[in-house]
C-alpha cells in the first residue's frame, strides 16, 4: 500500500515510475557532495516537482558516510519513506549496508572505483567510471575530488531526464553566480551524463517530468526562514552560542540583517549580534537587552537549553520580553547533535526551578519559521515573558518547499511599555507589576526613559506590584496569580491549531511540527483504508479552546509525536483530565524523520482495521 | 564648579538625596556600605542624571547594594554570577546611558569567573566593580576564590587555595581600565570612580571591601586595620572634569596626565617610584612586587583609551535602539520582495 | 474549631490552657536571638512536652525583623498555626505588625525600652525592662546586646513556668559546656524571672507542665540528620556550593564526616568534600566521582538545581550513580531564599532535556531526613541514575523531634560493579550497557579496574550497547527503552508511601515532605467534623503500586502541597489517566509552612459540611 | 630501557597497538591528530599501563580525540567545558590513576573558562592538554576566545576581540606546570608530555595544534606554516625517566636540572637567554617579549613541584577510595549510639 511499494509492484511489469520514487544518495562527508545533492533536489523542483531531501549525517567535519534522502512525489508527499527505490552509493564504508537498502527490483547507481562487490542480481545497476570521467574532464587536480560527486548529477539527467538546464541554474544559484565553479562542475555533469547515454542502457521504470506544481514556489530551510522572519520582526538584539542545528539560524541572521537592517536614516546598524562565550551568556545578554526594551533573542538547542534554565526562570518572574529558539535534536545529554527530535517540549514548558509555566510555538513548515520569526516578538513584548519557538533540525536544515513570504499583516506589537509622556499623564503614578487592566500584564518602561519616576528595580527576587522588594506572603501569593493569569491571557493569543477536518472522520490526529508532511500523508492512507481521521496541527502551548473543542469531538485522538515519552501528550492529558481515556501516545525516537508508514501502522493497531 | 552649588543643589539642580536609595540592609560597618555612600558623592559631584545611569549586579550582599543609591536609576539585580552578561545586552538598548555593575568576589571570581573574563575581552562599556572581601558574605562566611591561602576563619578552617587576583586577571584579559582600591580610603574611590566614570571601555575596579560580620581580622588582607596598615597608593590620582581647568599647577616632573575621549583628565602625582599605567608588563611587575612586599597596592594600574569598545565595534545607531520607531526595525514591503527574488 | 482559638475562647473564663498554645517571638536578626529562641525551644522539649520551633528570617545578615514561632501541644500537633497565643515583641521596626498579630486575649510579652504605643486594650501586657535587667547584670559590655534577648527567657520561666534548669541543660548544649557564656546567659535569664515574679502579676491562663511524651526523643534539623545519614552511607565524595538553605547540609558533613569517617585501619579520610566555584562544578565533580565508583553527592537548593539541568541529563544518559539533595526554598528564580516551599517537584522529575525521567525521594521528618541520607546511595548504585533527595527549608533547618537515628538495618548495596576477578570469569567478555538481567539495569566498571577489557569510554553521545558511539537508529531506540524498563524497575525498589488509615474514610489525602505535621492535624480535625479521611504520606516517584491502589479505593484525593501549580497533583494525574477526576489540588505558595486549618477549610469546601 | 623493548614490546610487554584506539574521524591533516599519536608514542615508551590512566574530554573535535588513543583505558567524554569538574570529582576515585583532561580552545577558553580556571587553582593532579585552533572546529569553524585579533575568516569575517592567551591564564592562576607546544613540533611534545606525566600536580599544556579545515592560513597563528616559521623554543627539553641515568653529558653551564617527586628529571638546556623556570614573573615576561616580537615560544614556562596538591591536601586513605570495603566506609554500630548521645 505504501507509495514505494507500488513502485516496486511497478517494476516487475516495466510501467513507468513518473515523479513517484525515493532516492537515497550515500557518500562520504566533507567531500563536496552537499553540492550534488542540493542541485539535484534543486533542479528536481525547478521542474516543477514536489520533491523534498533530508540530509542524515554524522557529527563529524569530514571522511564519515552521510546519506541524503530525495523524495519525489507528485502527490506532494514529503515525509520520509522507509525504503529507497534508487540508491547512489559513492561511499565505499557504506557500501554494503547502501546496496542492502534497496527493495529487488531497486536501482544501483555505484560509483564502480570501490573496490567491493555488488553481491545481488535482484537489482538493476549502473556502474559508473568516476575517476574516469573525472580526470577526462579538464578539471584542475586540486578541485577533482570536489568535482567527483558531480558525476552521479550527470547519470540522473540520463537515467531521470533530470534536466540540465535547470540543474545549471541550481549549479548558479548554488555558486552565487561565479562562472568558474559552474562551468566547471556543469562540464562534469554533462560528460557524465553523455557517458551514460552512451555506454549504459536503460532499464529502470523511473522518469522525472516537468510539473506545474511547484512553480510559484520556493526553497528554503528552516533556520534560514527564522532569520527572515526576525529580520521583519525587527529583532535588535542576538546573543546566540554556536551549536548543531541552531548555528545555521545564527548565520542567516548574519547574512541578512546586514542586507535589510541598516536605520534607513543613519545607515547605521538597528541591530547588534553577539557571539557569547556560551549559553548562559547568550540568553543573559538576550534578557539583559530585552529588559532594555530591546527586541531581543536567542538560538540553541537541547544541551543549551538546559544550560539556561536558571535564566529562564530569571525572565519568567522578572517579566523580560525575549525570543528562545530551540532546534531540536536527539537528547538526552549530548545524545545524536545531527538527528531529529522532539524532545524538549516538557522541559521548555516548565523550564526553570519553582512554579513556571512557558509559552511554546511550534513551526510546522518552513514558512511558519518566517511566519513565527517575527509574531514570537510580539507575543514576548506583549506577554512580558519567554517565548520558546520549538523547530527541530529536519525543520531547521533541510530544504523545504515553501509559498512566498508575505509581509507582516499586522503592525508591531511592541507591548505595554511607558515612555515620558506617558508617566506625565500619570503623574508618575505607576506600579510596575499592577494588574491594571486585568489581563496580568503589567506595565514597564525601560531604561534610558527620562522620567524621574520611571526607574525600577529588577530582581528575580520575591517583590511587590511596585518592584520594590518583598518577603510578604501575600505579595508573593498575588504576584504568582497574577502570572497565572497572564498565561491565562496568553492562551487567547496565542496561534490557533491548524485543523484539516474529512468527511466522517471519529478519530483525531494530533500533532506539530516538522511531522506534519508525514501526518498528512498518513491521513490519506487512513482514508483509503476507510478511517477518516481530522488532523490538528498544535502551534502553540498553552493550548487555546479549539484544542479541547477538538478533543472533545472525537471518539479518539492520536498524539503523534518524535519522543520517548510522549510529551505533549502528556501535557494534553493535564489539561483534558475528563478526557485523557481518549488520548492515544504516538510517539518514538530515533533520529529518523517519523515515516508516514509508521504513523499509519500505530493507528490501525489500535483502531483495528 | 562647585560655585553654582548653592543650597546642596548641583548643576543639575538635584539634592544628595536625589542620589540615595532603599535604607541599607547590609550590616554596620560593612565595606560595601561606603562604596555605595562614595557612588552618591561621585555622581552627586559630577552633575550625573540619576536617569543616565543603569545599574547591573548579580547576587550577594554587594550585588544587593545597589538598592541603596541611585533609587532614581533603573537597575537590574540579576543571577549570581550573571552580571556581565545581563549588562552586556542591556548596554545596546541605549548607549548613552553609562552603565555601573556591582559585584562581590564570589559573584565575580568564583561562579562569575567565566563572564567576568569575556566582559573584559568584549571591552564592554561598564564600570565593574568588585566589592571584595574574600568570602561570600550573604551565605555567611564561605571563603570565595580571592580568599587568602592559609587565611583561618573561625567556622570556615583554613583555605588551602591559591588566591584569585582580580587585577591580575583583569591585565591578562585585557581590560582597559584596571584598578585597585580599598574601602578604608574612600577619597581614592572616589577619584577612581570618576575617572571610570569618562572611560570608554570596561573599567575594572577591585575594590578591597572588609566583611564586618565574617572577615575582618586585624592580621588578614580584607579587614579594615591590615588594610589601612598596608596600603600603599601607585600614585596620587586626581580627576578633572571635561572642560575644567586643572587646579593643580601641573608639574611634568612628577605628573603625568591622561586626557579621557569626553575631554576630562587625569592627573597621576607620582609617588616614589614612577609606574607607566600604558603599560601592561609594568602593572604585572607592580603586582608581583606587591605581593613579594606584602602591601596593599591602590590606585590605577594601567589604562587604555584606543581599544573599541562592544559599542564601537557593532556600529549602531547614533540613536538609541530602544528608541527607533517601528518604520525604522522593520523593512519595507519592497524588502520582502526583494527576499523572495533571491530565493531559489 | 482550631486549637489556638479553642484557646484565645478559654482566656475569656480564665481556666488553665497547659501545654497547648503558641508563641511569635519577634527580634532583630544577627542580635543573638537565635540562641534565646533555641533555648526555649528546647527546654520545652526536655520537659517532655511535643514543641516545635520555626524561624521566619529575612534574608539578610544583620539588622533586619526576624520571627520565631514556637507551638507547644500536648497532643503534638507540630505544624504552623495562622495566630499565636502569646507574642514577645523585641524589635522595634516590627512592633505594631507584631503587637497585631494577637487575638483578643492575647498576651504580649515586650521591651519596653521600645519607643512605641502597644495602642490596644484587649490584650495582656507584661512590659520588661531589658536594659535595666541587663545592666543590672555584671554581664561585660561587649556581650551585653547578645544577652539582651535572655531577658525573655527569663520572662517565660516565671510566666510560663519554664523549667530552669531544663533552660540550663539548653545553654550547656548550645555553649557545648563553655561554662562562661552559659553562667553570663543563665544569670541574665535567672534575674529577669525573679525580677518579673516581683513586678509583675501573672493574668493569662498560659502554662507549661512537664510530660513524659518526648523523653526518649531528640532534637534535630533535616540538614544535620541528612548528613549523618550520608555519613553512615558511606558518602565518599562531596562536591557542593553554598546556597540558603542547603548550606547547613554540607556544614553538617564537615563536623561529621571528620568524626565518623577516618579509615578504622589508617585513620586517614575516606571521603572527600569539595567546595566548587558554583553549581555546575559541583555536579560536575559529583559525577565524576559517582562514575569513578564513590558514593558521591551534591547538595543544593532551586537556583542551584537549574544550573545542574545539563549534568543531570548527561547523568541519566551516562547511567551515572549519584544523589543529588534539594533543600527547596521559594522560586521561581531566586524569589525567597528564606521561605519554604515544595516548588522543585516537577522540574526535578523532568531534568534534563530530551526524554528524562528522574526518581524523587521525600523525606516527610527529620527521621526520614537521615534514612534517605543512607537509603538513596544503595538506589543511586544499584539503579545507576541521579537520585532527588527533596527537602525543603522548613524540614531542613528548623529543628524537630525525631527518634533515635537507628543502625542502617540491610547491607550497602553497591549495584552491578564488575571487578577483575568477575572479568575474568566472564572470560572479559561483557557490555557497558547490556540489559542481562531483564531489569534495565546495565553492568558497568571503574577506573583503577586492571583488567585489560575492563575500560569502556562512558559519553553523553549516543552509544551502543558496548558503550561505543553509534548514530545507530535502533541502537538509540533500544537503549532508550532499557532506560523506561530501569525506570520502570526503580518503581519496585523505592520507598513505599506510609498509609495512615481511618475508620469508614471514603476520601483520601495525599500529601509529602514537611506538610506531614499540618495534614494530620488536618485529618484529625476533620474526624472530628465526621469526616473520616485516610493519609497517604508519599515518599517517592515513580509512584508505586500501591499509591495507585490509594487512588482507586476512594471516592476523592485530595493532593496537598506547598507550590503553586499543584506540581505533585499533575504527576498522579499522568499516572492514573483513568481516575484524574478524583483528584483534587490543594496547593499553595507563600513561603510559610501549611496550616492544618487553611487544608481544612480547602477540603471541606470541596466536601461541603 | 630500549633494550629490553625487543620484539615491539615495552617494558610491561606491550606494542604500541596497545596503546591505539578506535579509527580517528578527525580531518585529515588535522593538528589534533599529531596530539592523538604523541600521546600512543609518550604511553608506550614510558611503559605505562593504559589501565594506570584515565581519560577526561569535553566537547569538540579535540574532545572526541580520547576516543582514537589509549582504548584500554578509561575515559569520560563529558559536557562541553566542563571537563575539569568530571575530573576533579573522578581524581578521588583512584588517585594512584594518572588523570589526563584533553580539551579544545573553545572548550576551555569560552564555555569552559571558569572551570579551567578553577581546576588550576586546586592543582587537581591532572594533564590538562588544550588543543588550541582558534576556532571552533566540530561546529564548523567559528571564532574560539582564542582566535587571534584581526583574524578574518572566508565565512566568519574579522575577529574585533583580543585573544585569551591559555598560558598567561594559567600563570595568572598559579597553575604549577604550564607549557606551550605546537602540533608541527613533535618531539617537544613528547618531552613535555613524558615530563607532565611526572608532576604531581596541574599541568596545564597548551598546544597550538591547526585545523585544517577552517582555520589554517599561512599568514596567522594556529596554522602550521606560521608555527614553523615561527616557533622558538625556550630551551631544549629532555625527560629522563626515573631510576635511569641521565644520558646527555650534563653540563651546569648551559643545562638546568629539574628533579620530579618520581625521581624523574627534566633536564633543560639554554637556548639563547636563560630562562629560570621557577619564576612567575620571568614567564610572564617571556610572554610579553613574544607578543612583542610576533614569535610562538615553546616549551616549559613555569613549573612549581612544592604545591601541595587537591589530593594531598584532602588527606585521603592510600588505598584507593574506590576499594574500600563497605566495613570501612560505614561507621560502627556504636558510632550511631555516639551520635544519638550527642544529640538534644
Ligand atoms: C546559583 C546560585 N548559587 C548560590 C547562591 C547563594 N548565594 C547567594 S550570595 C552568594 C555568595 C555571595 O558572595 P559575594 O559575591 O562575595 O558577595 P558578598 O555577600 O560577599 O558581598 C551565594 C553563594 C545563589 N543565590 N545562586
Ligand atoms: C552546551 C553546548 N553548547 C554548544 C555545543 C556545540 N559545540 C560542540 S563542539 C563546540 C566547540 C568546540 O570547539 P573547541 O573546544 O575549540 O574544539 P575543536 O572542535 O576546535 O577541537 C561547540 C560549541 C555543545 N556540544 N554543548
Ligand atoms: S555579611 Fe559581610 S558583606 Fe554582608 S552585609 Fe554584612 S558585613 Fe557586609
Ligand atoms: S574540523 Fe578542524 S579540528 Fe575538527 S577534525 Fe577537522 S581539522 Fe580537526
Ligand atoms: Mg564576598
Ligand atoms: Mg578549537
Amino acid at each position: 500500500m505504501s507509495e514505494s511499494s507500488a513502485v516496486s509492484a511497478g517494476i516487475a511489469n516495466q510501467d513507468q515510475v513518473v515523479n513517484d520514487f525515493s532516492i537515497t544518495i550515500g557518500t562520504v562527508n566533507g567531500s563536496g557532495s552537499q553540492t550534488s545533492n542540493l542541485t539535484i533536489m534543486r533542479s528536481i523542483f525547478k521542474m516543477g516537482i514536489p520533491v523534498s531531501g533530508k540530509n542524515i549525517y554524522p557529527s563529524n567535519i569530514q571522511g564519515m558516510p552521510t546519506w541524503y534522502t530525495i523524495r519525489v512525489s507528485k502527490d506532494g508527499y514529503l515525509g520520509r519513506v522507509p525504503e529507497p527505490d534508487i540508491v547512489i552509493a559513492m561511499c565505499p564504508e557504506s557500501f554494503e549496508e547502501d546496496v542492502n537498502r534497496l527493495p529487488p527490483g531497486g536501482v544501483l547507481i555505484y560509483d564502480q572505483g570501490i573496490r567491493k562487490e555488488v553481491g545481488r542480481e535482484d537489482i538493476i545497476r549502473y556502474p559508473l567510471p568516476v575517476q574516469k570521467l573525472v580526470r577526462a574532464s579538464d578539471t584542475p587536480r586540486n578541485l577533482r575530488d570536489y568535482v567527483a560527486n558531480m558525476v552521479y548529477v550527470g547519470a540522473l539527467v540520463n537515467f531521470l531526464n533530470l534536466d540540465i538546464d535547470k540543474v545549471r541554474q541550481a549549479l548558479e544559484y548554488h555558486f552565487s553566480g561565479r562562472e568558474k565553479p559552474v562551468s566547471i562542475n556543469y562540464q562534469v555533469i554533462q560528460s557524465a551524463a553523455e557517458w551514460c547515454a552512451a555506454n549504459i542502457e536503460k532499464v529502470d521504470p523511473y522518469r522525472l517530468e516537468s510539473m506545474e506544481v511547484t512553480k510559484k514556489y520556493k526553497l528554503v530551510n528552516g533556520n534560514e526562514a527564522a532569520a527572515i522572519g526576525a529580520a521583519f520582526g525587527g529583532v535588535q538584539f542576538v546573543g546566540w552560542y554556536p551549536i548543531t542545528p541552531a548555528t545555521g539560524l545564527a548565520d542567516m541572521l548574519k547574512v541578512y540583517l546586514p542586507k535589510l537592517r541598516k536605520d534607513p536614516e543613519t545607515g547605521r546598524n538597528t541591530f547588534a549580534i553577539v557571539q557569547a562565550e556560551d549559553e548562559l551568556a547568550a540568553i543573559g545578554m538576550a534578557i539583559g537587552a530585552g529588559w532594555g526594551g530591546l527586541r531581543s533573542m536567542t538560538s540553541t538547542s537541547g544541551p543549551g537549553l538546559s544550560l539556561m534554565a536558571e535564566f529562564v526562570g530569571l525572565a519568567y518572574f522578572s517579566e523580560t520580553p525575549l525570543v528562545v529558539w530551540d532546534v531540536q535534536r536527539v537528547g538526552p545529554s549530548t545524545g545524536l547533535p545531527t538527528r531529529t527530535s522532539q524532545g524538549d517540549v516538557i522541559m521548555a514548558h516548565y523550564l526553570g526551578h519553582g512554579d513556571t509555566q512557558n509559552v511554546l510555538l511550534f513551526p510546522g513548515s518552513a514558512y511558519e519559521c518566517f511566519e513565527f520569526g517575527w509574531k514570537s516578538f510580539d507575543l514576548a513584548e506583549r506577554l512580558q515573558t519567554p517565548i520558546f519557538v520549538l523547530s527541530d533540525l529536519d525543520l531547521g536544515v533541510n530544504q523545504w518547499i515553501t509559498e512566498e513570504f508575505e509581509y507582516p499583516d499586522v503592525e508591531m506589537d511592541r507591548g505595554k511599555v511607558l515612555w515620558e509622556e506617558d508617566l506625565e499623564e500619570l503623574g508618575g503614578e505607576w506600579g510596575r507589576y499592577l494588574d491594571v487592566d486585568g489581563d496580568g500584564i503589567p506595565y514597564r518602561t525601560v531604561p534610558g526613559n527620562k522620567h524621574p519616576k520611571s526607574a525600577w528595580f529588577a530582581r528575580g527576587t520575591g517583590h511587590d506590584a511596585y518592584a520594590r522588594y518583598s518577603e510578604d506572603p501575600e505579595d508573593f501569593r498575588q504576584n504568582m496569580e497574577r502570572l497565572q493569569k497572564k498565561y491565562e491571557t496568553a492562551r487567547t493569543l496565542v496561534p490557533e491549531p491548524v485543523i484539516d477536518e474529512v468527511e466522517g472522520a471519529e478519530i483525531g490526529i494530533l500533532a506539530y511540527g516538522s511531522t506534519d508532511s508525514a501526518v498528512q500523508e498518513a491521513q490519506d492512507y487512513l482514508q483509503d483504508k476507510g478511517i477518516p481521521a481530522d488532523y490538528l496541527r498544535l502551534r502553540a502551548i498553552p493550548f487555546t479552546s479549539s484544542v479541547r473543542e477538538f478533543v472533545k469531538n472525537h471518539r479518539r485522538i492520536y498524539v503523534v509525536e518524535m519522543n520517548r515519552d510522549g510529551q505533549v501528550h502528556k501535557l494534553l492529558s493535564l489539561e483534558v483530565p475528563e478526557e485523557t481515556h481518549k488520548l492515544v501516545s504516538v510517539a518514538k525516537v530515533d533520529g529518523l524523520p517519523l515515516e508516514a508508514e509508521w504513523i499509519l501502522g500505530e493507528i490501525i493497531n489500535v483502531e483495528g482495521k | 564648579m562647585a560655585n553654582n552649588r548653592g543650597n546642596g543643589k548641583n548643576a543639575v539642580g538635584l539634592t544628595k538625596d536625589d542620589y540615595r536609595g532603599a535604607p541599607s540592609t547590609l550590616c554596620k560597618g560593612c565595606g560595601h556600605e561606603s562604596i555605595a555612600n562614595q557612588v552618591i558623592s561621585v555622581m552627586y559631584e559630577l552633575d550625573v542624571l540619576p536617569e543616565n545611569v543603569v545599574k547591573f549586579s548579580g547576587i550577594g550582599c554587594s550585588s544587593k547594594s545597589p538598592a541603596y543609591f541611585l533609587g532614581r536609576s533603573f537597575a537590574f539585580n540579576g543571577l549570581h554570577g550573571r552580571m556581565p552578561s545581563l549588562a552586556t545586552g542591556a548596554v545596546f538598548a541605549d548607549h548613552t546611558l553609562k552603565a555601573m555593575g556591582f559585584s562581590g568576589d564570589g559573584d565575580t571570581a568564583s561562579i562569575g569567573m567565566g563572564q567576568f573574563k569575556h566582559v573584559m575581552r568584549r571591552n564592554v562599556p561598564l564600570v565593574y566593580i568588585v566589592e571584595n572581601n574574600g568570602v561570600y558574605g550573604l551565605t555567611k562566611g564561605q571563603f570565595s576564590a580571592t580568599a587568602d591561602q592559609g587565611l583561618e576563619l573561625k567556622k570556615q578552617g583554613l583555605n588551602p587555595y591559591m588566591p584569585v587576583d582580580i587585577v591580575r586577571e583583569a591585565l591578562a584579559s585585557n581590560a582597559t581600565f584596571v584598578a585597585r582600591a580599598f574601602s578604608g580610603d574612600v577619597k581614592q574611590i572616589r577619584e577612581i570612580l570618576k575617572a571610570a566614570m569618562s572611560h570608554q571601555g570596561i573599567s575594572v575596579i577591585d575594590v578591597i571591601s572588609p566583611c564586618v560580620s565574617f572577615n575582618n581580622q586585624d592580621d588578614a588582607l580584607h579587614s579594615y586595620s591590615w588594610g589601612r596598615e598596608h596600603e600603599v597608593a601607585i600614585h596620587d590620582l586626581a580627576y578633572v572634569p571635561p572642560r575644567e581647568e586643572i587646579e593643580v599647577d601641573y608639574d611634568e616632573e612628577v605628573m603625568k596626565k591622561v586626557t579621557m575621549h569626553d575631554g576630562s583628565k587625569i592627573i597621576l602625582q607620582k609617588i616614589g617610584e614612577e609606574h607607566d599605567i600604558s603599560s601592561r608588563v609594568a602593572a604585572v611587575n607592580l603586582l608581583d612586587r606587591a605581593d613579594e612586599e606584602g602591601i596593599l597596592l591602590t590606585g590605577l594600574f594601567y589604562i587604555n583609551t584606543e581599544q573599541p569598545s562592544l559599542i564601537d565595534i557593532k556600529g549602531i545607531s547614533e540613536e538609541p535602539l530602544n528608541r527607533l520607531s517601528n518604520e525604522r526595525i522593520r523593512p519595507s514591503r519592497q524588502a520582502i520582495q526583494d527576499v523572495n527574488e533571491m530565493l531559489f
